[in-house]
């Protein structure tokens, strides 16, 4: 089962690199794919910690899907208000290093949340404590306290979606 | 229209050419290599050789600048 | 009608090319401008990740459906996974590298 | 479509005033990100301006080498004082 869904997992890859459908492409594409999945199939599952039902599985890709949209909205709307600081006079600022604990166990969904944070609503993620589990995190435009409790229950609920993906 | 991006891509890559030869610190101008290979690989594709520009993106960009950061590492400069 | 979608994915097509635009260039304005290292890495991660996704979607809508515009859906998702772990290995290491930001306010909430 | 190029090129130009005046190391780092990005949208749009498809082959396999190189810059500088981290 396995080894069939890594297989066209990697046929498909090979078939938009090559970019046209004919009889020669899929020959040597069944050639050199077969011999991927036989190599990868210990390794490559390991990684993404795949022990889910077919049910369960079509769900994940729902959450994928949500996932990337949530993203890519969430990059234009801090995009935009970093873009309105450079058009300005004088550029003023008030940015503040804040330290945040993290309650996930698994390391995959950890390292998920780093690559999170790093991109959208304005913070970057400057270190990562691994006995502790702390986060550094350095923000931009945070004027007063009450403003910092609101930011960290968005970052809190980022949280709970990478956490419902990787269990 | 394409001649003037042309010349400015020419002279884009003198101007780093001449940082990469006479700044003070050595690591700058290993920082400095990726750019000059990026530029490359744009003019060669405005020549119309996407095969030498293909080649031009892995040795410049890829494993020269590899090569000359872990030289640098293992040496005292 | 079919003259209508026509022109409508046309405009589409130079609202998404033009946001590119803007972001590269408040991207390139920010990287002068800016006063401390973080706030330049700011400039530096999201104007310019914004501008690639708008540019990249332009392209996507020119082309129409075909191998090309799977090749360049499979463009941006290697590009956001990259340029996410890319800038989060500079910011650590130049954590390591003792650069302070320029106004410091430890906020120690831990909970 | 030869204006938005320009304009790409101009502001890569821009950029590269941080790589010759940067008080240290991660500012110059990352702005030579900023500007293989760009460039690399450069070579994407030239490939709709000459009409031929295999140009985007060069920007994908730019794209993998640029993070090749970032994340070997960044593990390789250390400090002067601690020495070589070793392979």
């Amino acid at each position: 089962m396995k080894k069939i869904l890594l297989f066209l997992i990697t046929l498909a890859l090979w078939f938009v690199f090559a970019g046209r459908v004919t009889i020669e492409v899929f020959l040597l594409g069944t050639i050199i794919c077969s011999i991927l999945s036989l190599m990868f199939v210990d390794n490559g599952f390991k990684l993404v910690q795949m022990k889910y039902e077919t049910k369960e599985f079509l769900l994940k890709i729902y959450y994928i899907l949500l996932v990337i949209i949530s993203f890519i909205y969430d990059v234009f709307l801090s995009a935009v208000r970093v873009s309105r600081h450079a058009f300005e006079i004088k550029p003023s600022f008030s940015p503040r290093t804040v330290r945040i604990k993290t309650s996930l166990e698994n390391t995959n969904s950890m390292a998920m949340l780093i690559n999170f944070i790093t991109l959208p609503q304005g913070t970057l993620a400057m270190d990562f404590d691994n006995l502790s589990k702390n986060y550094f995190i350095h923000w931009i435009d945070v004027h007063s306290d009450d403003e910092a409790e609101i930011k960290k229950a968005r970052i809190s609920k980022h949280e709970n979606l990478v956490s419902k993906l990787f269990g | 229209m394409i001649n003037l991006i042309f010349n400015l891509l020419m002279i884009f890559l003198v101007i780093t050419a001449f940082f990469m030869v006479f700044t003070k610190d050595i690591s700058n101008s290993v920082i400095a290599l990726p750019v000059f290979g990026v530029i490359l690989v744009v003019i060669f594709v405005i020549l119309q050789a996407p095969d030498a520009a293909m080649a031009e993106a892995i040795i410049a960009a890829g494993l020269t600048t590899v090569f000359f950061v872990i030289t640098i590492n293992k040496t005292e400069y | 009608m079919i003259d209508f979608i026509h022109s409508l994915s046309q405009l589409l097509v130079y609202v998404f090319l033009l946001t590119g635009i803007y972001f590269l260039f408040s991207t390139a304005l920010g990287m002068i401008r800016f006063p401390d290292f973080y706030t330049r890495l700011h400039a530096g991660s999201k104007c310019l990740m914004a501008g690639g996704i708008a540019v990249l979607m332009g392209c996507i809508v020119l082309e129409g459906i075909g191998f090309v515009s799977l090749k360049l859906i499979v463009l941006i998702l290697f590009l956001v996974i990259t340029n996410s772990i890319a800038i989060h290995v500079i910011a650590s290491f130049a954590d390591n590298y003792n650069i302070l930001p320029k106004t410091i306010v430890e906020n120690d909430s831990d909970e | 479509m030869l204006y938005l190029i320009l304009a790409i090129v101009l502001s890569a130009i821009l950029t590269f005033y941080r790589v010759i005046k940067g008080p240290s190391v991660p500012d110059r780092i990352a702005a030579m990100n900023s500007i293989g990005v760009m460039f690399l949208l450069v070579l994407v749009l030239l490939s709709y301006y000459f009409e031929r498809k295999i140009f985007i082959d060069v920007a994908l396999i730019y794209g993998v080498f640029l993070f090749i190189n970032v994340l070997v810059m960044s593990k390789y500088f250390s400090e002067p004082e601690k020495g070589g981290v070793g392979d």
